[in-house]
């Protein structure tokens, strides 16, 4: 108690401050709403089309062998412990978001090295038990390495995402577009 | 907040044509009215300033690169003047400047015929819907001057209502026709290939169509490969002129570069050539053709990276391999050629007959069209490197055994060594060696640009002032 | 979804090994003891009914499909007999009947030295190191043929202990070395392509390596290319022997698989041989390394379609459309060869001197050299056909300029005219053209399958029965 009080503005300070965090925190919760940022914390593919520029790529996994088994996050971010996943998330997002608002993405997205690292993870994580055959993991020394240091993706080179990337690839796809925000008496207040 | 919100709503914007537009409209600044980002993006073809290996925006001139064309094309215009092109947005410019339509002074004079202007500019389908298009192709390519005025642009390529992709030229209607294709049932995908092939392939002039006409047409009757195109001229005694020095009746090729990107790997998987030289852009979420129609090297992102995960210098280093291993051997064909004319004309000095020289002048003709078909559509070899490299192996080939006979002949005619190769180090020799008169060429197209030049850019600044639709840009 | 959690059932089945096998094992069923599925699909390379339109599992008789190579060869071995060839699993067979080993009566007998065994089975690396490298390459082909019984098999490629990918052969590392490279540093995935690299390349015998001993090496210190192992050959002035017709001092290129797919496209963007020649199959919710190496085109849908999502008809087509566009100059080279050959021998009968012939006979050298490298490796014309294009064409005209040197020294010899082309219509009439005896040369190979061979096999069954382990399948 003692703690908070200390912590507290002096008297005449009290209400801007106040008023100010509460902007602030506000503002805050009005982004994290616009954005959509909270559904961020869920592993619902369409919030990741809250980004139209992601449409590409959720309309090729929703035409994928994997639509039915797999979300977004089940390849893009890691599984190996729960801290991880949300670090990962936060760590991706950040820069996504802000890349996005600042109008830096490029007009074909390339994955990152460590965007892809994850995602090789879990095409293993799924399909180890192909992979790796038991009688020869345990026979054959480098049997499990052999079998999954190559990117699955330079075989397997369609899966999720076909082959051809790119914002403009798949204009004509039937993906969860956000609803404008703007309400439309204030669209025909600026129209003309 | 309010960049994130914009972002968002961007995706729902929607755009609303302004302006009418007639078919025949030929000012591109006026369909713009209504599209603006592709008429920026189609004027950033102003730009010269990329270059590749090989090609690129700025005009390269190709007989000061390699003066051998000049011997090549010895009697024909392109050994006055010929260059690696640049943006449609010159294609006026250029055919003015270029010294092989000459220095005409009025309306029915000079060395070319109107049919020149064919793939110029969108007034020819405006001239042609006015006077018909046998009519069009009747007379000099001075007569037009006037007419047509504006560079490549929409009415070329678009239907005015709809923004269809269309076919505006005659001659790929016809070629297709009698072909027995129908080109109504062209895909929306082939269409944005076949826009391009009205003028980027071989051509020639068919004297005999209309009286008076140097009428337009694609030589495929029998197929679309060097062989069978060579056949068809073969067939018909087609040439296009007589070599000044070897007397072959020769074939030019002109810029096939839909025939060859045909019979490459990216044609056979259905990519066009909007792919890759108008990728798709996306703004804001609103998807629209980038116009700025140019070397793809100089837009990788857009354009490979969109199939290709590789890196873009990696990317056009394989462009460049390919250009390489390609270009080795037509550069050996073309030295190989340049002996074969000299030592022809030292068969006929020394007193060939035309019967001695038949089978070598066809020889001479023949490689020397594979040759050109592989050098005239500079994107050859990287569109079709397998089918391009093959070729020109045919053409080393003919040439060889051409040479062989040559040697024979000149032996009996009592000439038995190696014929000197001509001092050709520069344009200039070059040119003075096959007795070109450049200094007065020059002059004539000095000329031209001083007193009849300006008349044409005056008549059509009238003309044009005088169209229901001001330009309002 | 019960169906996936079927087939992962059927994975969980633990097994440990039960042969414990040492590296220099030649016998491919002890190995198999360990790993079944490999070895079933190692030997399904006994399957012999499989033909493409160029190759195949069958054997194909190169001579009786095309006798020019008859000529080419004029004086030295191939002559006698050539074919494509069939799976690993017939290397040892293949060698013994082959026209080229000859018939030997005892083990210092017969035109081949011992160093021909190398590519051919899991003996070698066995003998090396029983005999040392230098000593396995003394001698003649008979001397081993007790020794080397087992067709190209699991000790080839593989270490016993750890079933990695490995090094059997000398010569690779030594080649590497040389390169001042190190091959121990090769990646996994290189490894893919490096094992097979131990056979499938261009080699020869280095003769001053060690005393007796027909060494064998890659020619690769100036590089891969076709040029590069050329320029080698001249600076040591090396030849594989001297055309009976011509006296050209002659190379011979053998399946230089692995120099002409590195400089591919597909080798450009990391897929290895194994990739397409030894795809991951699937069976019983297991993925493993088909080991029944063949021709892609039998095996389509695991080879490219993984990484190619195109019809099966589709992609064979593809291979086709290269392989004939490449086929068909590798065609007309083969008969400017041929041509030359003779030509040249007319200007010895004619009286020409050494030195009149000294150019004419290294342009032939190098002409047949490239026309070689590029038949010789049956992959190439789809591993890298811009590649093997661009040397053909190079050897096209190289042989051009040759024969024109030809026609001028004949003609100054008196002979102003073609020489006419042979009668080669059948492998028959060629070999006889060439003066080859093929009557007795048969029957010394019958007589060797008769009175040699029984006896190599019987002292290896002997030897075999006293290794530690006993074949248990
Ligand atoms: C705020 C908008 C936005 C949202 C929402 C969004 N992305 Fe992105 N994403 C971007 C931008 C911008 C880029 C380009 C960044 C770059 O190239 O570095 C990108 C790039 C990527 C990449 C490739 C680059 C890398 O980091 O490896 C992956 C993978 C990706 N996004 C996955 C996802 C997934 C999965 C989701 C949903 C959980 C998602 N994105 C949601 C904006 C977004
Ligand atoms: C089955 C696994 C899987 C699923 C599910 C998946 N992705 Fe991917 N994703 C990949 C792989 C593999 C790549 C790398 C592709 C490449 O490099 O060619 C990738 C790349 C990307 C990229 C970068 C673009 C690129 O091609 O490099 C984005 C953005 C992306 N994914 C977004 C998404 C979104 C959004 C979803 C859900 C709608 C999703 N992914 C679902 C496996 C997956
Ligand atoms: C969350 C689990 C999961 C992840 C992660 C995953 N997969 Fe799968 N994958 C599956 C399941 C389940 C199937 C079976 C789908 C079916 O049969 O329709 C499958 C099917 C496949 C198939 C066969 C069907 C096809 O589309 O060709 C391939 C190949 C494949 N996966 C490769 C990959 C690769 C490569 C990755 C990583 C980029 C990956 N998978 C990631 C679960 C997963
Ligand atoms: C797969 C991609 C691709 C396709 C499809 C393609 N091109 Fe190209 N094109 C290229 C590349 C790469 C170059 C070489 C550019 C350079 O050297 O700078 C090129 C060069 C050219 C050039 C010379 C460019 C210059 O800088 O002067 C022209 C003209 C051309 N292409 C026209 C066409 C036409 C017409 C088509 C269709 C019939 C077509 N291209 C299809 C990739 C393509
Ligand atoms: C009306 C005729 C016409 C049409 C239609 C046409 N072109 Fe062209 N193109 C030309 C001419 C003429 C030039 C050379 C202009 C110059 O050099 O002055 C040219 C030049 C080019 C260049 C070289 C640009 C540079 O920077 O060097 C490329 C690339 C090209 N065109 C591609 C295309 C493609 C792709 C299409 C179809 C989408 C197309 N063209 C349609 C006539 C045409
Ligand atoms: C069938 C269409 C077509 C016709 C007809 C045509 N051109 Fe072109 N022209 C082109 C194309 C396409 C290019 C760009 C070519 C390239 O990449 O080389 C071009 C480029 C040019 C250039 C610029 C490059 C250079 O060669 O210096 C000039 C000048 C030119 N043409 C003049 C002419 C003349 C003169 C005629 C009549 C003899 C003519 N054109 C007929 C399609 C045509
Ligand atoms: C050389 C041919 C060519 C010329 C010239 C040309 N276009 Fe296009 N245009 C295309 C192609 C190809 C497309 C892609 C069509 C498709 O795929 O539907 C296109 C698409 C368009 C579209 C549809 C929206 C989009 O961006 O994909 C508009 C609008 C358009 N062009 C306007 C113009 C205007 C305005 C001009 C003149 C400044 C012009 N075009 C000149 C070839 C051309
Ligand atoms: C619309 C898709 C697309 C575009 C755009 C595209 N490519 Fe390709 N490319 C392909 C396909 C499909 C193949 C055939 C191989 C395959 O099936 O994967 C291919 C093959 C190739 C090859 C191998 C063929 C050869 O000649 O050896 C190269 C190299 C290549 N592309 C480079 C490029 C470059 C450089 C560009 C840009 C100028 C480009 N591609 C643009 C789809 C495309
Ligand atoms: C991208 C796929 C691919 C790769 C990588 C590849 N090959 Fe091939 N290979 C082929 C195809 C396709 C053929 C033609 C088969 C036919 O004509 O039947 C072939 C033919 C061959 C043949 C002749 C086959 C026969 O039927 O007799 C040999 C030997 C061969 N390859 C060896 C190799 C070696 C060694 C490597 C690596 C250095 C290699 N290949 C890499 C696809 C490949
Ligand atoms: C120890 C030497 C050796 C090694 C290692 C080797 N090969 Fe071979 N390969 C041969 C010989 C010898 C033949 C011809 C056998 C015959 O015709 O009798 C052959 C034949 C082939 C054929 C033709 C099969 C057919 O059906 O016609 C292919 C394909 C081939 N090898 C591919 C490979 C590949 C891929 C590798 C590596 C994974 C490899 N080889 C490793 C020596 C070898
Ligand atoms: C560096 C490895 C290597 C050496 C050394 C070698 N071979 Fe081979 N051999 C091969 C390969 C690889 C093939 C399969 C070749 C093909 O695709 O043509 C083969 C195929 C053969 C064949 C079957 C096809 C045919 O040509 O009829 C015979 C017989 C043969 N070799 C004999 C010999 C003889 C004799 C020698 C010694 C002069 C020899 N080999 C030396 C690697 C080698
Ligand atoms: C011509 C070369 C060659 C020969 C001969 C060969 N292998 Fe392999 N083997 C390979 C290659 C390449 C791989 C794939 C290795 C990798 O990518 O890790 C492989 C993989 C394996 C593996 C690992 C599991 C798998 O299926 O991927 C086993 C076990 C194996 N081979 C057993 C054998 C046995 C048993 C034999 C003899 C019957 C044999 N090999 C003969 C080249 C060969
Ligand atoms: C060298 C090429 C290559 C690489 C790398 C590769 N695969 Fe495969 N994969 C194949 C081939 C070939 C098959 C087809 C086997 C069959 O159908 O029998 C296959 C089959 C599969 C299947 C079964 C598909 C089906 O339809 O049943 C799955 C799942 C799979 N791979 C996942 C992976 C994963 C996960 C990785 C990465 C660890 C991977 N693959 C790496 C070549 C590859
Ligand atoms: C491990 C993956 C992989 C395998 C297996 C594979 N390819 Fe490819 N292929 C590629 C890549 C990568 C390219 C280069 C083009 C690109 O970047 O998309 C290519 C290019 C090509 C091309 C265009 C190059 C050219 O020569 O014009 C053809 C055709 C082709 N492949 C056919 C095949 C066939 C047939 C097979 C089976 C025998 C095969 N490929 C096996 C990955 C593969
Ligand atoms: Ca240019
Ligand atoms: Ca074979």
């Amino acid at each position: 108690m003692k703690l908070i009080l200390h912590l507290l503005p002096p008297k005449p300070w009290r209400f801007p401050v106040l008023l100010i965090a509460g902007i602030f925190i506000g503002l805050f919760f009005f982004l994290f709403y616009v954005s959509k940022a909270y559904s961020y914390l869920s592993d619902n593919p369409e919030t990741c089309v809250n980004c139209h520029i992601m449409s590409p790529q959720y309309a090729t996994w929703n035409h994928s062998s994997h639509r039915r088994y797999t979300n977004c996050n089940d390849c893009h971010v890691p599984h190996n412990n729960v801290f991880n996943k949300y670090f990962f998330k936060a760590k991706d997002g950040m820069r996504h978001a802000s890349m996005f608002a600042l109008r830096l993405e490029p007009q074909v997205i390339f994955i990152h090295q460590a965007g892809k690292d994850v995602v090789h993870q879990n095409c293993i994580r799924c399909h180890s038990k192909l992979l790796l055959d038991p009688k020869l993991v345990s026979s054959v020394k480098n049997q499990s390495v052999h079998a999954t240091d190559r990117v699955c993706w330079e075989c397997h080179r369609e899966v999720p995402h076909g082959q051809v990337n790119s914002l403009s690839s798949t204009p004509n796809a039937r993906v969860p577009l956000p609803e404008s925000p703007v309400p439309d008496w204030l669209k025909k207040a600026i129209a003309n | 907040a309010s960049s994130v919100i914009e972002r968002r709503a961007e995706a729902v914007f929607v755009n609303v044509p302004k302006t009418e537009v007639s078919q025949f409209e030929p000012r591109n600044s006026v369909w713009g009215e209504n599209y603006p980002r592709e008429f920026q993006s189609y004027y950033q073809s102003a730009d010269t300033s990329f270059a590749s290996k090989y090609n690129g925006s700025q005009m390269i001139d190709m007989l000061e690169i390699d003066p051998r064309l000049v011997v090549l094309w010895a009697g024909y215009g392109f050994s006055r003047d010929y260059s690696q092109g640049r943006g449609h947005f010159y294609a006026v410019d250029d055919i003015r400047n270029s010294l092989r339509t000459g220095g005409p002074t009025n309306e029915t004079d000079g060395p070319q015929p109107s049919t020149c202007w064919t793939c110029k500019s969108p007034d020819v389908p405006r001239m042609m819907q006015e006077e018909g298009v046998s009519e069009f192709y009747k007379g000099k390519w001075s007569r037009l001057g006037a007419e047509v005025v504006n560079p490549i642009g929409c009415a070329d390529c678009h239907d005015s209502k709809t923004m269809n992709l269309h076919i505006s030229r005659p001659g790929l209607i016809e070629a297709f026709e009698r072909q027995g294709k129908d080109i109504t049932k062209a895909s929306h995908q082939e269409m944005r290939t076949l826009v391009c092939a009205q003028c980027h392939v071989e051509y020639y002039f068919d004297k005999h169509k209309a009286e008076g006409a140097a009428y337009l047409t694609f030589p495929w009757d029998k197929g679309m490969s060097a062989e069978a195109i060579e056949k068809y001229y073969d067939e018909i005694e087609f040439s296009d002129w007589t070599h000044s020095m070897s007397k072959a009746p020769m074939l030019k090729a002109q810029h096939p570069e839909y025939e060859t990107y045909s019979l490459g790997i990216h044609a056979e998987r259905g990519v066009s050539c909007a792919d890759c030289h108008m990728p798709y852009k996306s703004e804001g979420g609103q998807k629209f053709t980038d116009h700025h129609i140019q070397s793809p090297l100089n837009n990788v992102a857009n354009s490979c990276q969109v199939c290709h995960r590789e890196e873009t210098a990696k990317l056009i280093q394989n462009v460049y391999d390919r250009q390489d291993k390609i270009i080795e051997n037509r550069n050996k064909l073309e030295e190989l050629l340049v002996y074969a004319h000299v030592e022809a004309k030292k068969a006929w000095d020394l007193g060939a007959t035309e019967a001695e020289m038949k089978d070598i002048l066809m020889g001479i003709r023949h490689a020397q069209w594979r040759w050109d078909f592989a050098a005239a559509s500079h994107g050859a070899s990287f569109h079709a490197p397998i089918e391009t490299g093959r070729i020109i192996s045919t053409g080393i080939a003919i040439v060889g055994e051409t040479r062989i006979k040559l040697a024979r002949l000149l032996a009996r005619k009592g000439f038995n060594q190696e014929v000197s190769y001509p001092d050709i180090a520069t344009k200039e020799k070059a040119q003075e060696f096959i007795g070109l008169d450049m200094k007065k060429l020059k002059e004539e197209k000095q000329a031209f640009r001083q007193n009849l030049l300006p008349k044409w850019i005056e008549t059509a600044k009238k003309r044009e002032a005088g169209y229901d639709k001001k330009v309002g840009m």
